[in-house]
């Protein structure tokens, strides 16, 4: 009789349909970056041995941030930084029961993306400047 | 009912349990900004930094071991996130039954990076 | 007004699809949602959903509607629809059990498991037990829980391990009853949240917030819990 | 046995809200194998709509409150056709199953002294009518339906009852010597039918207020315990008294709870007229919910309406001030917002009597056992059956509930039917046997359905029912038009009965269960209409503009409908208490 068995039933969550409100989407971004840290940390890794080991090595890594290629990455690799720590403070205040509201939500995600926002900037012009 | 009593565990978290990992993702993360507001204070204030400041900077003992606890914090942050992340994606629900299998493996991924980092960043801060 | 409905039928349909019905709203009257899907099973009555008292107290009609979850008897239209189109889709998480109907057997063993009743080990008194109007006060928020689902089917650390995390839902009740004077157990209870995952994978999204349609606040109830959890570790 | 499957239990209760959890906890309680057949989810029964409390004289507001007070105002509002041996056994009974509710964990409001916090309700008094206004009403804010039910499904967790839910009762299996056996039942999520075969079978299926087109009632409010009992040829009792709520939100129907009248609030006509203190000058806005139901529509006859169609009127809670409506009525504030688009801190609500409960129903003893009645007029028991709640009459409301009531009523009687029935498994009651042709009843009206090809749709034949209903059998009533209401129920019956059922599928099928629903919702309506125009007097909420006075020469009764006749006949009101004498009839003002 029936074609499908308990275990088969679908399920709604294609994700494309559902409205995430703004909270939602700077925590999985919070996520995001962290991952992308998970790597990233190597490559700060990498920059701090090349500039600890000589003098030379301390001046390649200079000369080294004047190509956009590098320079974009590691433009990458801060900017996630930033916003995985700026997301992270808003969660030890969450912690400390600040801004645990439905309005306070909405507010604290919008600032968490302005903060980052601002200094992912302010990382660029210092890198590039 | 049958569930009354259930305990959720699981072999592959190494915390005592979610309060600890919770507390120990807290204090980390406060480690870790505290570490980078520091550095970020001292590079941003020293525009023309040359070779040997920057080798002074962590040569220092107090700055020493404040890398290597930050180091530890490093560790144990990205330990407990990528694990968070594992259980929440590579799942039975997600991906049927080699879930288990596709766990295992990327959580000694994880393992295996962090060791590497440990040791590299330990030898980079003794090598100074 | 088009109305497209999810619909799955396990006898006839391999797979779910949407289906659209077009919808004559009679003016004058912000109608509520539940309305205009009574309004389609007029239409046609093989269309799936539950309901019973209409006015938002007994949590049967929670549903994703328009992409936001809510309970369709006090969603008024007007909240919702623009570009006159009203989508709606099933409970998203859950197993659909036909059309708008959604399996919650996994949502209920969830609030099994905080073993939600009061637990008074001290003798019964002749009358009722005393609780100052303060210590009352703290199970408002709480104990209005409708269990309509809306907190935990939108909550992202729900979907991926309703198996293992009690979900914004069980959470608040199972605050509910620590908050209690007078219940007994606070202990055992919070013996029972204290591993890596019935407690501590919210991640603080707030989307059990954000959808509540009585106004209660799951992650508030949550870091309740994670505070006494700490005292009680320290 | 039919090709179906068959569970067996001690006992089988219908109905997931407060009486059937309340019964059920008796009985899983005292290590019986207990079953709870709901058709929805047991939170979402109507029980958790009831907003004001529950009516028990537990002495916490008023320390020297007496439940004799209560009994007598009960005895009073019912306009004395509540029998007196049930409001006795409910009223003194009623404070030790209201601390056994606050000792499940019910999160009833306070006193300073840490008491159960109780409020005014209509037609409460001091002293048997002497001492002024009374507060009686045991509440929790304005959600104390909601606690209550919740706080009993828990319980009921906490007692491992086995819960069939989103299960429908199809109907009763009797056998050939009258006995009750179980019933057929259809699990809505796959389609299965089986038989429930049980010692016990308690119909707690609540009130049937969607015969009516406007009602405060949840939309599973469709009699289905009083259509199985009347197709099983059970009579019923004072089924032509229909209590209509004094505020229902205007437009919606949905409920604004007396306890906002308990609270200070009052009702006002177009010229800002507080006319109660007119109709009556004691009690005013608190008077019996029957009374201020017809000076309400008076006043609306009358021109005294508000609105384009001077069809309403308001009630006043704007004085009472922000906090007392946000402690004491939230869920008040809730409603009004979302159904009047009003705010009461601010402005006055738009309210109309509105359908709200049956006081009606299956005929009981105080132990919740069905009753019959022998040619000679005495009573005999249905074994098997029991019913408890709005879908019994006990009787304790006669002709007219108090507010509260109804709360107590079903855990008073909830819990008298599971100690009667735990009584009657410890010692030793026979499961009884059912033939094959005993299914049938059941059977037959599920293959009927799922046989039809032609017919009209259910949503249409409800929707011509509730009209009718609400026309010839509202607020006022009068002979020739009841009649004229009845024809054109009965011209309904063959339609009812052969409905389309287009979609035949058997997963989540609620077209099914609407169906079944409405053939339901059409016994009740039919023995409400033969009763209301039987009854040829005006007493409590029945009330006639051909015969206006009460008769209580010829009407001191209950009435009695015979579904296997469709005739009206009587039963004797009781008015023999146990430990209390006889409250007399007497004229009933407030």
């Amino acid at each position: 009789m029936k074609p499908t068995t308990k275990n088969d039933r679908p399920v709604n969550l294609d994700l494309s349909t559902i409205k995430l409100p703004l909270a939602a989407i700077t925590s999985i971004s919070h996520r995001i970056s962290g991952v992308i840290m998970f790597a990233g940390i190597g490559i700060l890794l990498w920059m701090l041995e090349l500039s600890l080991s000589s003098e030379a090595g301390f001046n390649r890594l200079h000369e080294l941030l004047t190509s956009p290629l590098v320079t974009f990455v590691v433009w990458g690799v801060l900017s996630a930084l930033a916003y995985h720590l700026i997301a992270g403070v808003k969660h030890l205040l969450m912690d400390a029961g600040i801004g645990e509201t439905k309005e306070g939500a909405p507010r604290g995600a919008t600032i968490v993306i302005i903060a980052s926002l601002i200094t992912i900037l302010a990382l660029g012009v210092w890198l590039w400047v | 009912m049958g569930m009354k009593n259930m305990q959720v565990s699981s072999v592959t978290n190494f915390g005592r349990s979610g309060l600890s990992d919770w507390l120990i993702q807290r204090v980390s993360a406060v480690i870790l900004l505290l570490y980078i507001v520091c550095h970020s204070a001292i590079i941003l204030s020293t525009p023309e930094m040359s070779y040997a400041q920057w080798r002074e900077l962590f040569a220092g003992t107090t700055m020493r071991i404040f890398s290597l606890l930050t180091l530890l914090a490093l560790c144990a942050h990205a330990w407990i996130g990528m694990w968070t992340v594992a259980t929440d994606y590579l799942t039975r629900r997600m991906m049927g039954s080699k879930a288990t299998l596709v766990r295992l493996v990327f959580l000694v991924g994880c393992i295996a990076v962090l060791a590497i980092y440990f040791i590299w960043c330990v030898i980079i801060l003794w090598s100074v | 007004m088009l109305v497209s409905v999810y619909r799955y039928n396990p006898e006839t349909d391999l797979k779910p699809s949407m289906r659209d019905y077009q919808i004559e709203i009679p003016g004058g009257k912000d109608l509520m949602v539940l309305d205009v899907l009574a309004m389609v099973k007029e239409q046609d009555d093989s269309v799936a959903y539950r309901r019973s008292c209409r006015e938002g107290v007994c949590g049967s009609d929670g549903m994703n509607i328009n992409g936001v979850n809510g309970l369709a008897c006090i969603t008024p239209l007007s909240d919702v629809v623009k570009n006159d189109k009203l989508v709606l889709r099933p409970l998203p998480g859950l197993p659909v059990v036909r059309d708008l109907v959604v399996d919650m057997s996994i949502f209920y063993k969830q609030y099994e498991r905080i073993e939600p009743y009061l637990q008074n080990d001290d003798p019964v008194p002749a009358i009722e037990r005393l609780q100052s109007p303060e210590d009352r006060a703290k199970l408002d928020g709480l104990y209005e829980c409708i269990l309509c689902a809306c907190c935990s089917t939108n909550c992202p650390s729900f979907w991926w391990n309703p198996e293992k995390f009690v979900g914004p839902a069980g959470l608040l009740q199972a605050y509910r009853f620590l908050a209690d004077s007078r219940d007994t157990h606070t202990d055992e209870r919070l013996a029972n949240l204290e591993d890596p995952f019935s407690v501590f994978r919210c991640r603080g999204i707030m989307n059990c917030v954000a959808v509540c349609p009585k106004g209660l606040n799951p992650t508030k109830a949550i870091g309740h819990i994670r505070e006494m959890l700490m005292e009680r570790g320290a | 046995m039919a090709n179906i499957r068959t569970m067996t239990f001690d006992g089988v209760i219908v109905g997931g809200g407060g009486s059937g959890l309340r019964a059920a906890l008796e009985l899983s309680q005292s290590g019986y194998k207990t079953a709870v057949i709901s058709k929805v989810f047991p939170t979402r029964s109507h029980t958790v709509s009831a907003q004001g409390g529950i009516t028990c004289a537990i002495a916490s507001t008023e320390p020297d409150d007496d439940w004799r007070w209560h009994m007598y105002d009960t005895v009073k509002g019912s306009d004395y056709i509540g029998d007196q041996d049930a409001i006795e056994y409910m009223c003194s009974e009623g404070p030790q199953a209201v601390f056994e509710l606050e000792h499940m964990g019910l999160p009833f409001s306070r006193n300073e002294d840490g008491r159960i916090y109780q409020r005014p309700f209509g037609g409460q008094s001091r002293e048997y009518g002497k001492g002024g206004q009374a507060a009686r009403t045991c509440a929790a804010a304005d959600r104390t339906g909601h606690a209550l039910l919740h706080t009993l499904y828990q319980a009921n967790l906490k007692n491992n009852t086995v819960f069939f839910n989103e299960w429908y009762a199809v109907d009763l299996v009797k056998n050939q010597h009258g006995h009750v056996v179980g019933l057929i039942a259809i699990c809505i999520e796959d389609g299965e039918v089986v038989f429930i075969k049980s010692k016990a079978t308690v119909l707690a299926t609540g009130g049937a207020g969607r015969i009516y087109a406007s009602t405060t009632n949840a939309l599973i409010n469709t009699g289905d315990g009083i259509g199985m009992a009347m197709r099983a040829g059970v009579p019923q009792q004072d089924m032509e008294m229909w209590q209509f709520h004094p505020t229902g939100i205007y437009g919606a129907g949905t409920l604004i709870t007396e306890g906002s009248r308990g609270e200070g609030g009052y009702l006002v006509n177009k010229d800002g007229e507080r006319f109660m203190e007119r109709y009556a000058p004691n009690a005013k806005d608190l008077a019996g919910r029957d009374v201020v139901a017809r000076s309400m529509v008076l006043e609306i006859l009358e021109g005294r309406g508000v609105g384009p169609d001077a069809d309403h009127v308001l009630l006043k809670l704007d004085h009472l001030g922000e906090k007392v409506l946000n402690d004491k009525l939230p869920g008040i504030l809730e409603l009004s917002r979302t159904f009047a688009h009003v705010d009461p801190v601010k402005e006055p609500i738009p309210v109309v009597p509105t359908c709200h409960y049956m006081m009606g129903g299956i005929p009981t003893n105080i132990h919740g056992q069905a009753l019959g009645q022998n040619p000679d007029g005495t009573d005999y028991v249905i074994e098997g059956l029991y019913a408890c709640g709005e879908a019994a009459c006990v009787s304790v409301h006669g002709a007219n509930r108090l507010g509260g009531n109804s709360l107590l009523d079903l855990v008073v009687f909830g819990r008298a039917s599971g100690i009667y029935i735990e009584k009657m498994l410890s010692s030793g009651i026979e499961q009884q046997e059912a033939s094959d042709s005993d299914l049938e009843l059941g059977l037959s009206r599920l293959d009927k359905l799922n046989q039809s090809s032609s017919g009209e749709k259910v949503a249409d034949l409800r929707k011509e029912l509730q009209v009718i209903m609400q026309n010839h059998f509202g607020v006022f009533r009068k002979g020739d038009f009841m009649r004229e209401g009845i024809q054109k129920l009965q011209a309904m019956r063959e339609r009812i009965e052969n409905p389309h059922l287009q979609d035949k599928s058997n997963a989540f099928n609620t077209a099914r269960v609407e169906a079944l629903e409405l053939q339901n919702l059409f016994e009740v309506a039919e023995a409400t209409a033969i009763a209301a125009e039987g009854r040829e007097e005006s007493r409590g909420a029945h009330a006639r503009d051909d015969f206006t006075e009460r008769d209580d020469d010829n009407w001191l009764c209950h009435s009695m409908f015979f579904p296997d006749t469709k005739t009206l006949g009587k039963r004797k009101v009781n008015f023999a208490p146990k430990t209390v004498p006889t409250f007399e009839p007497m004229i009933r003002t407030y």
